[in-house]
């Protein structure tokens, strides 16, 4: 880089990528303290909270990674509708106090995130020992950029995956019926109580 | 760029952290949301690889888990709501009727 | 001749089967049909020994039964002068027994089954005695044990009678374990089992391999004609009713084993060394049955071991090469000893089926027949000139002495002076001296005339019987009737042919002065004065006791075979087959329902363990997958 | 083969009928118990007048399969509904149906509870065990042998007596065990033959034209001998017996003796020997071992039995030692006499079955001192149950005679050790035999109840004739019999010889001396 700082052509494309790394890293921060906070924290309120600024940060990573859709699909759907179905129910169930005060077992949390951890460490081996490999498809971004984000997933969609698009269709409504079954006041579901 | 174990990793550490809320939270609803999450967390996977990967496929799985996802929470809710309702308690140690 | 052989066995055959379907009609009448098929046999049997008698012989296949890869076993007959000369015997005494039965059996309930059985038995031992290879030989040979099985459990409600029937059985199967086994040698080694084919291929085999066969046969033999280690059938045999002793356990069946090593002299002559087992085995039984015989109180038990000591005699007379000799006594054995028998049982009869000589005594006035006829039996056993015994018994002696083996003949004469005492012992106690029975209780009465015609014609026949034999070394109408038969290139030396004149009237000397002397002795203890007896008892009560209790055989058979089979049987089928087997069995099965409560603590119902259990799953997945 | 009954399709029409047979009692409803019994009767007696149609049309001389039917059954595997029928098996189907009838006949009296069902698993079970017999085609026979399990299980587990449920479970259980290994088997098989011929084939004629490497053979051998010596049952596998027929129902435990155990040394003489024939040299030794030691230890262990059905249970696995000795010593004599000793223990075994299930029906007990003095109280009962004594003894002029004499001649000119021990069996036969016949027959009538006890009626007469029958014929004149299983038996012999001469690794020390 000469002075006085006057990027050129690659510079800017370096730049960009120190930006974008830049960007990750916050983002990546956001999630992983909104993980943190639902994990760990005693209000189910706070849990949701937490939870919603984990999905926002997802959905920029979305954006970041040439999905714009799907980053709009995340905030609405994700953030939008799932996380206010479950402030709903918290406040439904209003919580008495002692509810909350029930710290997990002592063992039963050492145990656990000891069991997490290992589980973490094997994950990163495995990123990390390049077993992943892969074979490359044919939408390089630039082709994705040309035609349209949306008009690719709509046409991959719309082609392959017509039968998986019909069955999650069927699963949505069967999902549909249960909730609200499972919701009416007066439950005879067979149960006795 | 961003390379793609940044990706990977940062998904990893969200399942971690999911899997841990799962094993040690003693509210079903809180569980419930650990599920979100370690979904999303897989989810972010596939999108970074379909990126890197140059193909759709990728994504379309993520349209799929999430209507999932969607699914899942609707009939999850409704049955811990149920079950407040039966042991006025969201603790799933109570509810260990189904035992061997 | 073939077209009219076949009625002999087919007669008692045919007499078999209308007892069995008809039973119930014939009833009383059974004893016609009986006697008439016996007599049938009878005459076609002389029709038979009357074409032999011009040298006429047969060996005929009527079908053939067996065919198997190279084994040919076919339902044949062989006809020649042994068979022929067996034939008549077994007609003959058999078609006597039968009437002597009608009698003897004539309120016993189960009247048509007796005769039933009766023509069985002759149709299995005229079979025998016919057939012409070694397989027929085996079956009518257990088919003749079945019916002795069945006549001597003939009263079946007698728990000692069906054991006995029983014990029969079983000692007579491990004859014919012995027997099957020879056969079946016989098969390997000479590839069929025609006497014919395997007579002419005997001299080929190796002396060994003849050794084994010719001693497998002896086994069976011994099993059948009760000798040394098998005869402990016999003597229980008397359990059933006196015709079927007479009949089975003295004339036929128990001859068969005599038959059969005269019918396989050719085999036994190339095995010197069975040939010696036979004449040891034949001369201890006989001495052996002889010292029992003189202290028994049973009368049937008497003429038993007397059966068993004559047949010790015959298996000496064939051992020895002498099988004419053999024969000879074969025959008249049969006459004489079934007249004993009948006798005893006419003596029974009378008595009430009283068998205790000892509760027996002054018949003779009483039972004018019976006496005589028993009186003639009794010197022709014990070896007295006119009668048959002598001749038979002096040929088998003989036989001994030309054949150097003096050590033999010694316990042959002593044998011979045994065998006179315990007859004549048997003969005046039950017959001469004071009644030993109130004699107003038993009205002892002369037994009808249906029993005592059999008698008087077999008192003939045992005093005329014995003239066949007439005539020096080889001369005699019975050696040229036989020599055919046993002068088959197989029997090159001949005993007889040994001793001069002298010396064979010395031996005849020596023969009559062992019987009288026996008489004498008989005479001196049992009619001067009976105290003698028990005085004689009393000092000798320790050789006594032993004599009496049969030297304690069955008990040492029972210790040594049979409890312990028992034992290890149970301990098989508790120790074995409970614990081990179905042991491990249930073992598994309680195994399985272990691991199943193990995997039960798993549904612990509480989610969260669940969840653990799929995050070390997931754990052992992907540690497995970075290992690999 | 040019089937000579013209194309009537005689074996399918025998194996399918009683299953027809049973079907249509389905409809009928359960009260009409009196229909069930003629019905089942009928539909038995019918296939037993068609098996006899088999005997008339049967070529006498021929190794070759007759009466063959083939349809293609499931192509892509290669499984075809192949059914056929040679010396080996006409006498074994025979018996079969003869002895189904028989059962059905002298279950009359015996069954009044779930008469409905007791018939129509009676015919399902003759129809898998005609169809096991018949069926030339692996997966068609394996199909028919656990279905024949099934009917089994239902007749001890429901119409059994008081630990029928432990017995019946444990019968199943031994079986499944064992024929699990044989699928393993069929299956390495199968793939194997893909492997020599490209071609995918359940069929068992082809397969035996194939040559196996020894180490292979030696495996497949085990695996199949396994589940044939458990249903045979030979020495270590039999304790499933003595209590499957002590709680079987009469007919139950006459089926079972009669032709269950035949299905294990038929499958050893149809598929063992002749599919392995090296490693069948190479194990010869220790099968007949454990033949030996199950004819002494069942007739040992049948000595001190207080159960009539127990020892005949035992005498059973002491019978079937006799046959699986005569089959192993792969000569003539022994393998027809074994072949033959099938068929007459069937008769024999099944008759004394039948016995002492008409003395279980009069009196509701098996053991043997409970009885005495039968012979004066029921002397039509003590001539039959006499000549069946004396036929499962082996005495001559019977049928037991004629295949042991030639199971053990066979052993003898194998070797001499073989024979002397099968001949000790002879002895220990006549003594349980006798003792037991003795302790219920002879003796004085002691016990009250024994005094009033009524003789055979029509319908027992009826059930034993036919069987006592067939014991004097097979005794007296076999030739029929033999003749008509020699060509087979050659056939396999020759086959066996063929293995061995073949280069398939044969391992030193094993030559073919087979003798003549």
């Amino acid at each position: 880089m000469n002075f006085p700082f006057i990027p050129d052509e690659e510079d800017r494309i370096m730049i960009e990528g120190y930006m974008e790394q830049i960007a990750f890293l916050i983002l990546a921060l956001f999630a992983v303290v909104g993980g943190l906070i639902t994990v760990t924290h005693r209000h189910p309120i706070y849990c949701a909270l937490g939870l919603i600024l984990c999905f926002l940060s997802i959905s920029g990573f979305y954006a970041m990674l040439g999905a714009p859709f799907l980053a709009a699909v995340q905030v609405i759907i994700y953030a939008g509708s799932i996380m206010t179905l479950f402030v709903f129910v918290i406040m439904l169930m209003d919580l008495t106090r002692e509810d909350l005060k029930m710290p997990p077992s002592k063992f039963s949390t050492v145990v656990a995130s000891f069991l997490g951890f290992v589980l973490l460490l094997e994950m990163l081996m495995i990123i990390g020992g390049g077993f992943l490999t892969g074979k490359m498809g044919s939408w390089t971004p630039e082709k994705v950029d040309s035609v349209g984000h949306t008009r690719v997933l709509a046409q991959v969609l719309f082609t392959e995956y017509l039968y998986p698009f019909e069955i999650i269709s069927f699963v949505l409504v069967v999902a549909l019926v249960g909730a609200i079954l499972l919701g009416k006041k007066k439950l005879h579901l067979g149960g006795k109580e | 760029m961003v390379p793609l174990s940044w990706y990977l990793s940062l998904s990893a550490i969200l399942f971690f952290l999911g899997v841990v809320g799962m094993m040690t939270r003693r509210n079903t609803i809180i569980m419930l949301m650990c599920i979100e999450l370690m979904m999303n967390a897989a989810n972010l996977t596939f999108v970074a690889l379909s990126h890197y990967l140059h193909s759709m496929n990728g994504q379309m799985f993520v349209f799929f888990i999430v209507a999932i996802a969607a699914a899942e929470v609707s009939v999850g809710l409704a049955i811990i709501i149920n079950l407040y309702r039966l042991k006025a308690s969201v603790d799933p140690d109570d509810m260990n009727r189904l035992q061997g | 001749m073939e077209k009219f052989v076949w009625l002999i066995p087919a007669f008692p055959l045919i007499g078999v089967l209308i007892n069995l379907f008809f039973g119930r009609w014939t009833g009383k009448k059974a004893h016609w049909i009986a006697c008439l098929a016996v007599l049938g046999s009878f005459i076609v049997s002389l029709m038979v020994f009357s074409r032999v008698m011009q040298g006429e012989t047969l060996n005929y296949d009527y079908f053939n039964w067996i065919w198997v890869g190279s084994f040919h076993a076919n339902a044949g007959v062989l006809i020649d002068p042994l068979s022929a000369l067996m034939l008549i015997v077994v007609t003959g005494v058999s078609f006597l027994i039968h009437v002597y039965s009608i009698g003897y059996m004539h309120d016993d309930p189960g009247y048509p089954r007796f005769f039933l059985y009766l023509n069985l038995f002759v149709f299995s031992m005229v079979s025998l005695v016919l057939a012409n290879n070694f397989l027929l030989l085996y079956v009518f040979w257990e088919a003749v044990g079945l019916c002795s099985y069945l006549l001597i459990g003939f009263w079946f409600q007698k728990k000692s009678a069906s054991d006995a029937g029983k014990k029969a059985f079983i000692v007579n199967r491990i004859g014919d374990f012995g027997f099957g086994l020879g056969i079946m040698m016989i098969f390997v080694v000479f590839g069929s089992i025609q006497f014919t084919e395997v007579f002419g291929m005997a001299s080929g085999a190796s002396v060994a391999c003849l050794t084994a066969i010719t001693l497998l046969l002896l086994l069976g033999a011994m099993g059948k004609s009760a000798q040394i280690p098998l005869y402990v059938w016999l003597p229980d045999a008397m359990e059933g009713p006196t015709p079927v002793s007479a009949l089975i356990h003295a004339a036929t069946m128990v001859t068969a084993g005599v038959y059969m090593i005269a019918r396989c002299h050719v085999l036994f002559n190339l095995a010197p060394l069975t040939q010696n087992v036979i004449i040891w085995m034949g001369m201890l039984t006989a001495f052996f049955a002889a010292t029992i015989a003189l202290v028994q109180k049973d009368i049937k038990r008497v003429l038993a071991y007397s059966t068993i000591s004559q047949l010790g005699y015959m298996f000496v007379g064939v051992g020895l090469g002498a099988y004419t000799a053999g024969i000879f006594h074969l025959a008249t054995h049969a006459f004489f000893k079934a007249l004993l028998f009948l006798g005893a049982g006419s003596v029974m009869h009378a008595m009430a089926n009283e068998t205790d000589m000892w509760k027996m005594g002054g018949l003779s006035k009483i039972m004018k027949y019976t006496s005589w006829t028993f009186l003639i039996a009794c010197l022709a056993i014990a070896g007295i000139p006119p009668f048959a015994g002598f001749f038979s018994k002096e040929e088998i002696l003989g036989a001994a002495w030309s054949a150097h083996r003096y050590e033999i003949y010694a316990l042959g004469i002593l044998t011979a002076l045994m065998t006179a005492f315990y007859m004549f012992r048997v003969y005046f106690l039950t017959f001469k001296g004071t009644p030993r029975y109130n004699v107003h209780s038993h009205h002892a009465h002369e037994s009808p005339w249906v029993m005592t015609f059999p008698l008087m014609v077999l008192a003939v026949f045992s005093v005329i019987a014995g003239w066949v034999g007439i005539g020096t070394h080889g001369g005699s109408w019975i050696h040229q009737f036989l020599n055919p038969v046993f002068t088959l290139p197989g029997s090159e030396h001949m005993a007889e042919a040994g001793h001069s004149g002298s010396e064979q009237l010395l031996l005849m000397g020596i023969a009559i002065a062992a019987a009288l002397a026996g008489i004498g002795l008989a005479w001196q203890i049992y009619l001067k004065d009976i105290k003698q007896s028990d005085r004689m008892a009393a000092q000798f009560s320790g050789l006594h006791k032993v004599l009496t209790n049969k030297y304690y055989v069955d008990e040492f058979y029972d210790a040594v075979f049979v409890t312990p089979i028992k034992n290890i049987s149970i301990a098989l089928w508790r120790g074995f087959d409970a614990v081990v087997i179905d042991g491990t069995v249930n073992g598994i099965g309680w195994f399985v329902s272990i691991i199943g409560q193990l995997l039960r603590y798993f549904q612990s119902g509480y989610v969260r363990t669940y969840t653990t259990m799929f995050v070390i799953g997931v754990i052992a997945v992907l540690g497995f997958y970075l290992t690999r | 083969m040019p089937n000579s009954l013209g194309n009537f399709p005689i074996l399918s029409v025998l194996t399918f009928l009683p299953a027809l047979g049973a079907l249509a009692f389905l409809a009928v409803p359960r009260n009409r118990e009196s229909f069930f019994r003629q019905g089942a009767f009928a539909v038995s007696l019918l296939n037993f007048l068609i098996s006899l149609l088999l005997l008339k049309g049967f070529i006498p001389s021929s190794a070759e399969m007759q009466f063959v039917e083939w349809r293609q059954w499931i192509p892509g595997l290669g499984a075809s509904y192949h059914l056929g029928l040679d010396g080996i098996t006409l006498f074994l189907v025979l018996l079969t149906t003869l002895i189904s009838m028989i059962a059905i006949l002298s279950s009359f009296s015996a069954i009044n509870k779930k008469v409905k069902e007791y018939y129509i698993s009676l015919l399902f079970l003759e129809t898998g065990m005609i169809g096991v017999f018949l069926s030339l085609d692996m997966l068609l026979f394996y199909f028919f042998w656990e279905a024949m399990l099934i009917p089994m299980y239902f007749l001890i587990g429901i119409w059994g007596h008081e630990r029928r449920i432990y017995a019946a479970v444990k019968f199943i259980l031994y079986t499944m065990a064992g024929s699990a290994f044989m699928l393993v088997g069929i299956l390495v098989m199968y793939f194997y033959h893909y492997h020599l011929t490209g071609a995918f084939s359940f069929d068992l004629l082809s397969w035996n034209t194939m040559e196996l490497p020894f180490k292979l053979q030696f495996w497949l051998f085990l695996a199949f001998f396994v589940a044939f010596a458990i249903k045979v049952p030979l020495f270590p596998f039999h304790t499933w017996l003595p209590d499957a027929h002590v709680e079987a129902p009469t007919a139950g435990s006459v089926i079972l003796a009669g032709v269950l155990l035949k299905m294990g040394t038929y499958g050893l003489l149809r598929f063992c020997i002749p599919l392995f024939p090296v490693a069948t040299l190479q194990l010869l030794p220790y099968v007949c071992t454990l033949a030996l030691i199950g004819i002494i230890y069942g007739g040992l262990v049948a000595m001190v039995q207080p159960d009539m059905k127990k020892l005949v249970a035992y005498s059973s696995v002491a019978h079937l030692g006799y046959v699986v000795l005569g089959l192993f010593v792969l000569n003539p004599q022994g393998m027809v006499g074994g072949l033959l000793q099938m068929v007459n223990h069937g008769l024999s075994t099944g008759a004394l079955f039948l016995m002492v299930g008409m003395l279980y029906e009069r009196r509701h007990t098996r053991l043997i001192e409970d009885f005495g003095g039968i012979a004066k109280v029921m002397p039509a009962y003590f001539a039959f149950f006499l000549i069946v004594t004396l036929s499962s003894i082996g005495l001559p002029m019977l049928n037991g005679f004629v295949g042991e004499f030639n199971i053990i001649l066979g052993a003898f000119s194998y070797s001499v050790l073989y024979g002397v021990i099968a001949n000790f069996g002879i002895i220990i036969a006549a003594v349980y035999m006798l003792w037991m016949f003795q302790r219920v027959m002879f003796g004085e009538v002691t016990r009250e109840e024994n005094k009033i006890l009524k003789d055979l009626n029509l319908r027992e007469y009826l059930v034993l004739i036919p069987l006592v029958i067939l014991m004097f014929w097979i005794g007296i004149y076999p030739k029929p019999f033999i003749s008509r299983m020699e060509p087979s038996i050659n056939k396999i012999i020759s086959r066996c010889q063929a293995g061995t001469t073949v280069d398939c690794q044969i391992p030193s020390g094993i030559s073919m001396e087979l003798n003549k």
